[in-house]
């Protein structure tokens, strides 16, 4: 049987699916460090439990949502065509790799884009409410928004209308991933409220080594996420690897000098959000810059970001872990990005302004940053409310000073003493039973 | 000069500083410790097993006072960290002969 | 010089390979962060020293065991054939991958099948005896097994009888990984006996942060354990993949619903076990299921093996990280699961019983099953008694007290507080007279 | 349009580079973990922030000086040539794997090797002045002494005079890597002088999980580097795997025995160095050497630094956490043991000394670790020097009492007691306040 | 009432805490702290150099009782810590003027 | 006897330790702590945002003397760790009933 599969393209996309995997725990230390000791278990529980619940629905509709043949106006794909994965385990003859490992792939996209908005509503969710929301939310938003700019028609399939009517740009990720994050992070964190003593007290990372161990492995597995979506082991994705490289390291780089000039110190959070903010930046743009492209986005995601991550003491509302200033302010720096500094030499034929192509592709990158954001915010806001009007979607008063390890998950992260070694308490029982019991 | 030694549920802490902050305590020694007492013989499920928990996670306060000042400051802790459930905590008093001021060599009353 | 090599199939085995390495690590984490604080450093001290033993002893005879001609029966390879690994070295114009890279996978599986067991006796073994228990299992436990159910006949070659002649089904190590790591653990943990205060301390996990990244990087290397054993990047291998993914999800979810029903929390802990009872039952089945198989696998693996890992309180063995209830128990329910839900579609012509195939395969299933938990926990059981009554196995009392890390390595985990920062005590001296200097 | 690109070669090459970029966060927690708690942050960010200056200044001009056409004598390649990555975007039909991977695996080399030296100078340095000196360090010794060794002559090209005319064998760094940290990690501890308290308290590693977790994931990492290095995904890359992962093993169980003979224990710090030193000295040898001869060397290289480690006690400089005892050393381990070792089998034509080969290739090895070290020593020397009497490159006295992390980067990497979680203070402001404000 | 003091080593806390309940204590507060005493001097060798180690690991337990128990529960302490080597730690008692329990607000004798 | 309590700058305890072995003392129990005093109210910046900080980390020495010694340990103490800045800390004395040692059961004065 001859067949078209290439096995060396096959090998990077699978490679990159692993990789693509473990920014779900990549992201879970990076977020579970942030928070204060009481709820880093809780935090790494929303993530995981993301993955888990995301996948499921994904196999079951949230693919076929996504990449099935167009209902009608490029606004959603038919559920039942791959629905639970139906007719794909077969080799095809004429695929160039296996299309089991590109729905994987694309479904591991829409686990980190649920997983990041966790970060909003750190320290105060409800376990349960949250795991709900995931898979909601991965069929109302996510796969949708997928389908707009991911699905390219070819064929007789017909996409999405952002990728193919509006053909704005977005190589990784920028729109559905980061925009979307950032927008219906901050409709959550604004339904469920302020941490109590939010303002007052810093409520800083309470362990900066686990952060980094995060941003490591977020870094590494941002690789597969760019890289990967190449689809194949070819030069674009050697340039794209690049270019992921280099936004990393100037996002760092420029995050840490604003630190230096406003505070007087560049501090190791700081580096690691400019590493995510120069990543989140260049998701979108990785295949349409240069190198030195890629180096200005990374830097400006990095200033830009730096100053954004204070806004939410400004404006009062408590976005935790800053999915607003760096996912949503950051992927709107890529996705614009692009109008300026996209490059016909890296692919495709669209130069950006600043390489003489005028303002038409910064116009189309314009309305799908705003389309995404509209959208994501706004069913996101609805189905939070929703869910905290019905079930309840954040934990009382009393547990959030418990902690939400100890009231949700009836545990505490550390105990590192000899003294109690193994034998510090939890409490066995249903919430709000916890304060009788302490 | 007297010595109070409180020991309260640890989120019961932020309390107790405001409120001894209200009653004009400036200073104080704060520590994490474990404490034994009624709350122990509760039992809780652990992977399928029961198990008896002894020891449960506390704050110590200690304070420097003016003998003069010693039951509002006993009051104000015991009134900020009751719950009225098992495990609220202890608080007690003992004589103190000499405070200094590291920084300044300040004596008793003054090094307060 | 023409030749047979398929690049693209060897990178992604020379991944593998590397995914497979990192699961060491991994384990050491996972099993380190189960243990109390005083423990952790000899946790996984016995991953990373099975690990370096076992590769040794692998290239010296326990490839050629595994994988050399069968000596007679389907029971041994001939251990001189590949005898360090010679003859290996130059490249084959005929092979599609490197056999020094197959061999190496190979002798990973080894690895990981032997530090698994260390889980069973954490917290009070001797650092010696298990490094010499290690080489001796691998070559008297695991290679023979390997022979059995990994060496396929072809050409002149003669393999083992488990996958030759009796056509059990284990893609990637439900019996010589997981039955056979789970009946050795539970013969180590009768040799040498309960902890002191077992079934009175809960001697609960001392870091769950350090717990999950042990669990995502299991899992991120699990891919190329399960993936990887498709020797090729092809269509098969994105099944697997996408099988190996699946199960991990659902196992999580179905251990957290038990835990949520029957102790009224989910906790992270549970859904870090999840993962891996739901990895573990995938191992040999991912290559026979469909992506709803797969996640059936794994919502019955999660849910057995969290009622599993109590019984070890009813039946009074200390069985310490659950190596039976998850490793014993999730092989049985993949490897017998195979039986129910295999689906010629993924891969060959064997239906389960569920898709309409008869009993047949069930038994064959149920014969490799008991041959290998047989055998192994024979074995590993005289093999463990006579190291004990020799050169002792287990520590003293007094030492298992002070804690088996200060007492055979001399070192304490962490020293996290300023005032001693790096200068926290440890004794120098042989084991005994600790206690003396201390 | 017909092109010569391997997919599967591209892919493998690919996936080392993301290998080895994960060797920087690797180091970051292998060294992080080594020094005491209040000097984490500072130890991880100069890891990190070399990963950014460097791979910024090898964009630049780094990869242009190493890799350009040589401007005379092997020394130094001509820096314009690929200035700003400049016309090597577009896709080069001739190529095997594309001009970018390559360029940012090598660049990748040059982070690892300026973030060893970070070792050397560990709880003590200030964070801007670390910066400049990766930069200047990238471009005045790495660069050319990566042109030395790496570049090749091919066609019109003309490469370095250790590779082409002496012929030095140097498979993936012992000289431009390993040598050449070790021999700047010497010369900046020589001119930043001893910690406070060194020689009087021992200074431990406030965290050996963390050191752990950083061995683990440089091991992984190293496979990129070393089996990356065949720059193909073929036999000669499984080999090199092969001798990897076993020189590690033999690595670890050799200090490990040094140890318990010695010290009477034998610690995980010692496993954790063992697996790096068998590691390093693997480096320059695993393209000549066969799986035994791996075995050998890292015997050799875990013995031989278990007992150099101890050298800057009786010599007196604090080279804290033992480049020169690791790097240099095991770097001379491997480099001198090619010429005894090497086996004209695994690939070329050389045999050295104990294959019957003569003292030929024994001289060659001697020559290249030579110059490498004189060049290294001698141009970072000054280098230092100037720093130091310019900007400063050490903190003053007080401040590094108190922790450089809360000096330099205004924060502590631990809080993870309940009372003060979030709260515990840092201090804002520059450096010298601090103990005004404490 | 009395504040009974004791210092004492980590792995004998259990030993010392099942021994004081044996003599009806049912209440304690236990802290991690490091001890300095005739221990330090002692040299370890690591990574092959020597070095006086000062500070080592002990638990600390704090106990109010009631003037007449005193005697029983220091003999109950040093029984059940003692190993008779060097570093087993020491017990002090010293007066306090009054307790109260947070919970209920009783007060003295009533409290413990 | 009494029972010396110091709470005194982190960085400063390695110069407090060795000044008190020069004037003798053999024995104390330390601990880590957070102080909350007249360093309070600073402020710092952190990501952009101002806090005020409460707690700051400290030392504590527990030191059991002979009551002839008191007052030269104190002053020890106070010279060693003063720096002259907020924060140096306090020390504070009180009486102790008495003193065993455990390995021993030496009493009192034989006892420190
Ligand atoms: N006799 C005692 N001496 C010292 N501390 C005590 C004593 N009794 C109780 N405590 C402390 O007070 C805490 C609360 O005591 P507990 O008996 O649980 O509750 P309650 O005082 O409300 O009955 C204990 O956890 C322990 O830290
Ligand atoms: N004078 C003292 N004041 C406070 N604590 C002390 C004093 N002397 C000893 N200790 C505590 O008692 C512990 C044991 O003392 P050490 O001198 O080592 O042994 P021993 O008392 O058996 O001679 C010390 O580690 C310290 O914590
Ligand atoms: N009244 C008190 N009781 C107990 N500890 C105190 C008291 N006042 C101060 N302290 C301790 O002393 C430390 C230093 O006090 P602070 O007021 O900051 O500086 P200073 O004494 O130099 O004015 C505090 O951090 C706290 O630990």
């Amino acid at each position: 049987m001859t067949s078209a599969l290439d096995s060396g393209s096959t090998a990077w996309l699978l490679t990159s699916c692993a990789l693509v995997l473990l920014m779900a725990p990549g992201l879970a230390f990076f977020y579970g460090g942030m928070v204060r000791s009481k709820s880093v278990l809780n935090m790494m529980m929303m993530v995981f439990g993301a993955l888990a619940v995301v996948m499921v629905v994904w196999v079951v509709v949230g693919f076929s949502i996504a990449f099935g043949d167009d209902l009608g106006g490029g606004l959603v794909g038919d559920p039942s065509q791959y629905f639970g994965f139906k007719d794909m385990l077969e080799a095809d003859p004429e695929a160039v790799y296996p299309i089991t490992a590109f729905a994987i792939f694309q479904g591991l996209f829409a686990v980190i884009t649920v997983a990041l908005i966790a970060g909003s509503i750190a320290e105060r969710t409800k376990f349960g409410t949250w795991l709900i929301f995931a898979g909601l939310w991965t069929v109302l938003v996510y796969a949708p928004i997928a389908h707009w700019i991911f699905d390219f028609s070819a064929g007789d399939h017909v996409g999405g209308w952002m990728a193919n009517n509006l053909k704005a740009l977005d190589f990784a990720g920028g729109t559905a991933v980061e925009i979307n994050s950032g927008a219906a992070g901050l409709a959550v964190a604004l339904v469920l409220g302020k941490r109590i003593g939010f303002g007052r007290e810093p409520m800083k990372p309470h362990n900066l080594t686990l952060v980094m161990v995060g941003c490591g492995l977020l870094w590494f597995g941002w690789f597969g996420f760019n890289a990967g979506s190449a689809l194949a082991a070819n030069n674009l994705a050697a340039v794209v690897f690049a270019n992921t490289l280099l936004a990393g390291c100037t996002g760092m780089l420029s995050w840490l000098l604003v630190e230096r000039l406003r505070d007087g110190h560049a501090t190791s959070f700081g580096a690691a959000s400019g590493v995510v903010a120069g990543l989140v930046a260049i998701t979108p743009s990785c295949g349409s810059v240069t190198p030195i492209g890629a180096m200005v986005i990374g830097v400006a995601a990095g200033a830009i970001c730096a100053m954004a991550v204070g806004l939410k003491y400004k404006l009062g509302y408590d976005d935790s872990l800053d999915v607003v200033g760096v996912h949503l302010v950051g992927g709107l720096v890529g996705t614009i990005g692009i109008g300026f500094l996209a490059c016909a030499t890296v692919q495709g034929s669209i130069d950006g302004l600043l390489y003489g192509g005028g303002t038409d592709q910064l116009g189309r990158q314009l309305v799908a940053a705003g389309a995404t954001f509209a959208f994501s915010f706004g069913v996101t806001y609805v189905l939070a409310l929703v869910l905290e009007k019905t079930i309840g979607f954040r934990v009382e008063g009393d547990d959030e000073m418990a902690g939400v390890d100890l009231v949700e998950h009836a545990e505490t992260a550390y105990d590192l003493t000899p003294t109690t070694g193994g034998a510090r308490p939890h409490i066995a029982g249903g919430t709000g039973t916890l304060l009788d019991k302490d | 000069m007297k010595l109070v030694t409180a020991v309260v549920k640890p989120h019961k802490w932020e309390e107790v500083r405001a409120a001894l902050e209200g009653v004009g305590v400036t200073g104080m020694t704060v520590s994490e410790v474990s404490g034994y007492g009624r709350q122990k013989g509760h039992t809780e499920v652990y992977r399928g097993a029961e198990y008896d928990i002894s020891l449960v996670p506390k704050v110590r306060i200690e304070i420097v006072v003016e003998d003069a000042d010693v039951d509002q400051v006993v009051d104000t802790v015991v009134q900020a960290a009751q719950t009225g459930r098992i495990g609220d905590g202890k608080v007690w008093v003992s004589s103190v002969e000499s405070v200094v001021r590291v920084r300044t060599g300040d004596q008793n009353e003054a090094a307060i």
